[in-house]
């Protein structure tokens, strides 16, 4: 079989069927509208599945090896640069982690910010996947781009979904000085903070931001959802009072219920003879499911009774287990993040300080924050003087690998009797319901499920 | 002047798509900027086989592994004019820091199993393998720059990105330089503009996420530090950070690496 | 000590017009004189404004494409002697590029004219010798024009003039009429091919073929900077005094008004003080190398 | 004698109470001006609309070196108890960054806008002899060649002026080198001399004259005026740096090739700082901003810099391609060729570029290096 790699167009296609070979092959050489590189390979004999392959051929870039030997200050400029669409998420994992570390715990309206901060990324990012990623799977087209030129209503639902991006992206660009890769960000807290009035102009621009929101649920929710059930384990953080964000207790729909810091006591990080992936499974051995929609099933009594009240309205029976339908929770915690951020500009009294001081330290810390795409998990070990000797960071989309590989092998029967192009383009929605960000995996994944 | 739509191309390499995104972060723009360019391959965005030829290729990320070699020179067969997006592509990236040390240390720290790793012993700028007509700097790049340059294309201009310190556009800004003002170790003097002076602007020193500006001037910047009170290493990272593999920024880097 | 409000002049009236902005004007012809070289016809817009336009030889304009920026081009015609303002353009740089792609009936913009001219009053009666190399030839061009137009005014008009390659010489078609009216001429070019079969050479060599009464001669030169120097060094050598010697400046001319500072060179502003300098004023200037 | 509520005779001094300073500031925002003045903001002393006189220093102090300031507390209460800091009144006769006019596509061409922003009237408060003498050499650029800079005039008319003068020469002064202080001279409204209580207070022109009418103010006496002026003094006095100015233009011209340039551009960043904090640098660039489409454009006037390569960029390369070249055009200019262009000196010795260089590099240790050098090799017989 030729390497996947070798052959770097999208294209979707077929290798000419050898002899009377009852094998088949379904190929999508590249991933398209996910970030990052991957590959999917599904090898089918006489209509049983052979063969899943999803590969992740995004090049390593060793970010644990690089960032020994770096002061932890400067941690969360680096990871931030693990993935340009959730930078926020490396922050605020290796922030909450390196202060855990120091034993300091930022309070107050820093901890607000911190937070308003983390609404802007989920804005930003949900509704690119939303709008620009997603939706064109629902409606059928190449991409947004192609949906706007097509049909004016279409070109008003993308322009609605950029304006929402655009508000979520406001609140990055105002508190960490631009979109992608913030500057304002650090250990202890931010270098600057907002003044009152600056907030209140940015509350403003909110107003229009939460109509929208509001839109872009009633719209999702009236998009056609293929029935597909499965009883995943979802995880998540769970806060005593909060949707969770940077904080709280790790709990699964199947009764996990354990401090952050446990997470590898249940949680394993493993490779494979046959792959030198790393992947991460429950100790059991067990897949589970992570992101927006495993949020939403295990905190949605943690959201004000409105917003509860518009996910009612969708007409879906949550906790819900098909994993098209994360989109749905995906615009529900757009909706939520809106009015969180409009909550904390409301009430925002401006810090004596921009930071917290901390006394650089040999010690060891870790912590999980709620990344767009799931659960981020950093740990770190220093030396006295603050220099990183260790670090381990385990990105949402690796924990969910093992799912998506799941979630095809369940579909695959069902692309037995479709025509390649067709069965390619089913299995990268099946993918696609992951908003699967490759470059956030800080390992290089090569995924085979072997002949038997 | 030609009728026909420009056709543009977003290739991706070593990377975190941080340069890509700003294209889709150009939300004002966007559905603008598709009518009067033919966004032919974006693989983040557009579900579409790559073919033909470009008048613009965008690329972005550092060159990494094997196939990134042949797909560079590819991407280079297929365009008129080639346009780096941001530190991977210009100079390696911050995954260029492995460019430092021996070939299998970084495997070995990350990976159980580093012999099944395929990625080359160091992170390389695009233009160690093809002509680059132009590169936009930054880490990530400013979505206002890339904006221009491309509306430059389109008045048919040769398109032109300043190089200066800095500092200059600090001042045009009326910040108060917080190396000066504050004795923080800001890159600004030797880092070329582009940001829109965000980190003085955030009262924080510049860590030079730009890389060097045109003709810096490190040992004398880093002469200053020195004298502040920072040590070597704190020198050294300062110089091996986001534009690491840049000649003046490595050798400067290097010398205090040494001391 | 009584302080007051002392000022060096009253200020000069507000409101007046903007030094910086362009007015649209039309191109009448565009004539391809050399490979990258063409010659723009323009007339303001405005007619009225076009009649009331007056300029000497050896000032310049602002050129300026709609969204891309403004650029320094010489005038290469003759007041007087026709209705519109030739512009010698090479297609070099972010203005000049997208001027390539202009047709007659475009509208560009321009501002001027700047600059000092050409000293042809001080010239008459004497001999004139000119030295240009390259594109240096346009702002000459209306000098040769305008002596020829008043032959009888002047003793011996000599142009050396010379360029990289033959097909690089400016304005070919107009040496025979020139000749025939006059001028003495000597072409040179650095690089010969089949074609050529005139001299081989730098400009400034020319000077050692040409005999001229230092007392009773003037020079008017322009080109790349390298040929200028040399020329002027060897004039020098040729004891013609620094005051006969005139030349050109090329600087990168922004604002055109002596506001901007980017055309700095010693004490003056090419812009307003220059282009055209005698070599007195400006020669302890141009020797220091980037000056 | 007090003279309290009427018009004070223009050309005397009087004495204020300081805190009627505020009922000033007050009086001017309500006669429409914009009121600028000192305040504390990115630790430093800058300046920024003022309103009240608790946003002015009271209180603060700088301490200043080649490449470092510090903003520091006095053991007082002065109001203008500090030196210059890292902004020139030129920000707003000069604006950094400004849009002159947006031009429109048209059937036919194009067409010109022209920005109709109102102008704002401004009344610069506190400012220092060296600044006022800056301002002066900034006119003579913009508004006395054979071109108007429009843009300026429209700012520099009618600036109401308070002067103030030096009680406190910061180490990086030198403005009684350059004869431009530290007592202002002319060209200001009200001149303030700042006592431990009180202001003696210079009338100089009616609009001035008529500011104080209502605050009670006194006639100031000997006293008064023996105080004021020994303020002025000892700050002359105290003032630690010191450029020899004498025949400066034809040392400099003559030493165009000096080895000093070679050592300065060692140490020289071209990082363009003491350019922008200068109060007379002008340079500036012309910039067309083209909207998405095409069909608007904006034309925008920017602070640049003879340290910016960009800045002798030419199709074909750069002028001054070394940054030796680039800090020779600086220092010859301001020190020069300025003289030959304007008549005066481009320098007022207010010390900016020594502190506000981040590697200290201080103008009058290199006039200095070539002079002594310039005279040793004319004493030894060598040309």
């Amino acid at each position: 079989m030729p390497d996947p790699n070798s052959d770097r167009s999208s294209r979707i296609d077929t290798p000419p069927h050898q002899g009377d070979s009852p094998e088949r092959i379904i190929r999508v050489s590249t991933l398209a509208r996910v970030e990052g590189e991957g590959a999917l390979t599904i090898r089918l004999c006489n209509d049983r599945v052979e063969e899943v392959q999803l590969r992740i051929f995004e090049a390593p870039r060793y970010f644990e090896a690089f960032l020994r030997g770096r002061h932890m200050q400067e941690v969360p400029d680096l990871t931030a640069r693990i993935c340009g669409i959730c930078p926020v998420a490396y922050q605020m994992s290796s922030c909450h982690a390196l202060e855990q570390l120091a034993g300091i715990e930022v309070s107050g309206p820093l901890r607000e910010l911190r937070r308003l901060l983390y609404c802007g990324e989920w804005i930003e990012s949900h509704t690119l996947h939303i709008y620009l990623l997603h939706a064109p799977d629902f409606l059928g087209y190449e991409s947004a781009l192609a949906m706007a030129q097509d049909r004016p209503e279409y070109a008003a639902l993308v322009r609605n979904g950029l304006q929402l991006k655009k508000a979520g992206n406001a609140i990055i660009s105002l508190l960490g000085g631009r979109a992608i890769h913030p500057i304002n960000v650090r250990v202890g807290g931010f270098y600057h903070v907002p003044s009152k009035k600056e907030l209140k102009q940015l509350g403003e621009e909110l107003k229009g931001a939460h109509d929208l929101a509001r839109q872009t649920v009633r719209w999702a929710a009236s998009l056609d959802f293929p029935a597909f059930e499965h009883d995943y384990e979802f995880v998540a953080l769970r806060h005593q009072a909060e949707y969770p964000m940077n904080e709280g207790r790790l709990v699964s729909s199947r009764g996990l219920n354990i401090a952050m810091g446990e997470f590898p006591k249940h949680f394993e990080e493993y490779q494979v003879p046959y792959s030198n992936a790393y992947q991460c499974r429950r100790k059991n051995g067990g897949a589970y499911y992570v992101g927006p929609l495993a949020r939403w099933n295990l905190n949605f009594d943690r959201v004000p009774a409105s917003i509860r009240q518009v996910a009612d309205e969708t007409g879906i029976t949550w906790p819900c287990r098909n994993p098209y339908v994360s989109i749905i929770a995906r615009s529900l915690e757009v909706l939520y993040a809106v009015e969180e951020a409009i909550r904390i500009i409301t009430t925002y009294e401006m810090p004596d300080s921009p930071a917290m001081p901390y006394q650089p330290c040999a010690g060891q810390g870790a912590w999980i924050t709620e990344a767009p795409r799931g659960i981020l998990y950093h740990g770190y070990e220093t030396d006295a003087s603050g220099i990183i000797r260790q670090a381990s960071i385990i990105p949402p989309t690796s924990q969910n690998q093992l799912q998506m590989e799941g979630d095809l092998l369940r579909i695959a029967p069902q692309l037995v009797n479709l025509s390649e192009q067709e069965a390619a383009l089913r299995a990268e929605k099946v993918i696609r319901n992951y908003d699967p960000c490759i470059s956030c995996a800080t390992h290089f994944l090569k995924l085979r499920v072997e002949r038997r | 002047m030609t009728t026909r739509k420009p056709r543009i191309g977003v290739f991706k390499f070593a990377s975190c798509d941080g340069c890509q995104l700003t294209v889709l972060d150009c939300e004002d723009e966007l559905l603008d900027l598709a009518e009067r360019v033919d966004i032919a391959y974006f693989l983040e965005a557009i579900r579409r086989p790559l073919e033909g030829e470009f008048d613009i290729a965008l690329v972005e990320g550092s060159v990494y592994t094997p196939e990134q070699e042949e797909y560079i020179r590819d991407i280079r067969q297929r365009s008129r004019f080639l346009i780096t997006l941001g530190a991977c592509a210009a100079q390696g990236g911050i995954q260029a820091l492995r460019n430092f040390t021996p070939p299998d240390e970084y495997p070995r720290v990350v990976y159980a199993l580093p012999q099944y790793i395929e990625s080359l012993a160091k992170s390389r700028p695009a233009s160690d393998y093809v002509p680059v007509d132009l590169a936009l700097q930054g880490c990530p790049i400013n979505k206002q720059q890339l904006l221009r340059v491309l509306v430059q294309m389109l008045l048919g201009s040769k398109p032109r990105v300043p190089n200066h310190a800095l500092c200059l556009d600090c001042k045009r800004q009326n910040i108060v330089c917080v190396l000066v003002a504050q004795g923080k170790p800001c890159m600004g003097p030797i880092t070329t503009t582009g940001c829109g002076v965000l980190c003085p602007s955030y009262d924080r020193p510049c860590y030079s996420c730009f890389g060097p500006a045109y003709q810096p001037n490190p040992s004398s910047l880093t002469r200053r530090f020195a004298h502040l009170g920072f040590a070597p290493h704190e020198i050294q990272r300062l110089l091996h950070g986001y534009y690491s593999q840049a000649p003046e920024f490595r050798e400067e880097g290097q010398r205090y690496a040494r001391s | 000590m009584t302080p007051q409000e002392v000022r060096l002049q009253p200020f000069p009236p507000a409101g007046l017009p903007d030094p910086y902005c362009p007015e649209p004007a039309v191109i009448r012809s565009i004539e391809t004189e050399t490979p990258g070289v063409a010659t723009f016809r323009l007339e303001l817009q405005n007619a009225s404004r076009q009649r009331m336009y007056r300029y000497q030889p050896g000032q310049f304009n602002m050129l300026f494409i709609f969204g891309v920026g403004e650029v320094p081009i010489s005038i290469s015609s003759t007041p007087g002697e026709q209705a519109g303002i030739d512009h010698t353009v090479r297609f070099v740089g972010t203005v000049t590029r997208v001027m390539e792609r202009l047709r007659p009936g475009d509208v560009l913009g321009l501002r001027g004219p700047y600059g000092t001219g050409w000293p042809l009053e001080q010239a008459r009666g004497q001999d004139v010798l000119i030295v240009a190399g390259g594109l240096g030839l346009a702002p000459l061009r209306p000098v040769i024009q305008t002596l020829l137009a008043r032959r009888s005014q002047y003793r011996r008009l000599l142009l050396l003039y010379g360029s990289r390659q033959p097909m690089d010489l400016l304005y070919q078609r107009e040496y025979a009429g020139w000749v025939q009216q006059g001028l003495e001429l000597m072409v040179t070019v650095d690089r010969a091919d089949q074609s050529w079969n005139g001299r081989v050479g730098v400009v400034p060599a020319l000077l050692s073929r040409v005999s001229f009464d230092p007392t009773q001669t003037i020079a008017f030169t322009c080109g790349p900077e390298v040929m200028i120097r040399f020329t002027v060094y060897e004039l020098l050598a040729r004891r013609l005094s620094p005051e006969r010697i005139y030349l050109s400046i090329e600087r990168n001319m922004q604002c055109g008004v002596g506001l901007c500072g980017r055309c700095q060179l010693g004490p003056y502003f090419v812009c307003k003080d220059g282009p055209v300098f005698a070599f007195n004023r400006i020669g302890r200037f141009i020797r220091p190398e980037h000056f | 004698m007090p003279m309290s509520g009427g018009v004070p005779p223009i050309g005397q001094a009087v004495v204020l109470n300081k805190t009627d300073l505020g009922a000033i500031i007050e009086q001017l925002w309500q006669a429409g001006y914009t009121v600028i003045g000192p305040t504390i903001a990115q630790g430093a002393i800058v300046f920024d609309e003022v309103h009240r006189l608790d946003q002015l220093p009271i209180g603060w102090t700088d301490e200043q070196e080649g490449g470092t300031y510090r903003l520091k507390r006095r053991d007082d209460k002065a109001y203008f108890g500090y030196a210059v800091g890292p902004h020139s009144w030129k920000k707003y006769l000069f604006p950094p960054r400004l849009s002159l006019f947006s031009l429109q596509k048209t059937q036919d061409g194009f067409h010109v806008q022209q920005n109709q922003e109102p102008v704002p009237r401004y009344a610069f408060l506190g400012i220092r002899s060296c600044d006022l003498h800056a301002i002066e050499i900034q006119d003579r650029t913009f508004l006395y060649g054979p071109h108007v800079d429009s843009h300026y005039q429209a700012r520099r008319e009618g600036v109401f002026i308070i002067a103030v003068n030096c009680s406190k020469a910061a180490p990086t002064c030198f403005c009684t080198s350059m004869q431009t202080g530290p007592k202002v001279e002319r060209g200001f409204d009200l001149a303030l001399t700042e006592l431990s209580e009180s202001f003696v207070v210079e009338v100089a022109t009616p609009r001035g004259a008529d500011l104080l009418t209502g605050l009670p103010y006194r006639e100031a006496t000997g006293e008064d005026l023996g105080a004021a002026a020994r303020v002025v003094r000892d700050t002359a006095s105290s003032m630690k740096r010191h450029m020899d100015t004498y025949d400066l233009p034809e040392l400099l011209y003559n030493n165009l090739e000096h080895p000093r340039w070679d050592d300065v551009a060692k140490r020289c960043l071209s990082c363009t700082n003491c350019t922008m904090v200068c109060p007379t640098c002008f340079c500036h660039c012309i910039e067309e901003v083209p909207d998405l489409d095409g069909q608007r454009a904006e034309r925008i006037r920017l602070w640049d810099s003879c340290f910016n390569p960009a800045h002798s960029y030419m199709a074909g390369g750069m002028i001054r391609s070394d940054i030796r070249a680039r800090y020779r055009q600086w220092l010859t200019h301001k020190l020069a060729s300025w003289i030959d262009q304007y008549g005066v000196s481009g320098c007022v010795g207010c010390g900016r570029c020594i502190t506000w260089c981040p590697v200290a590099i201080d103008i009058t240790e290199e006039v200095a290096a070539i002079r002594s050098d310039a005279d040793k090799r004319t004493k030894e017989g060598s040309p």
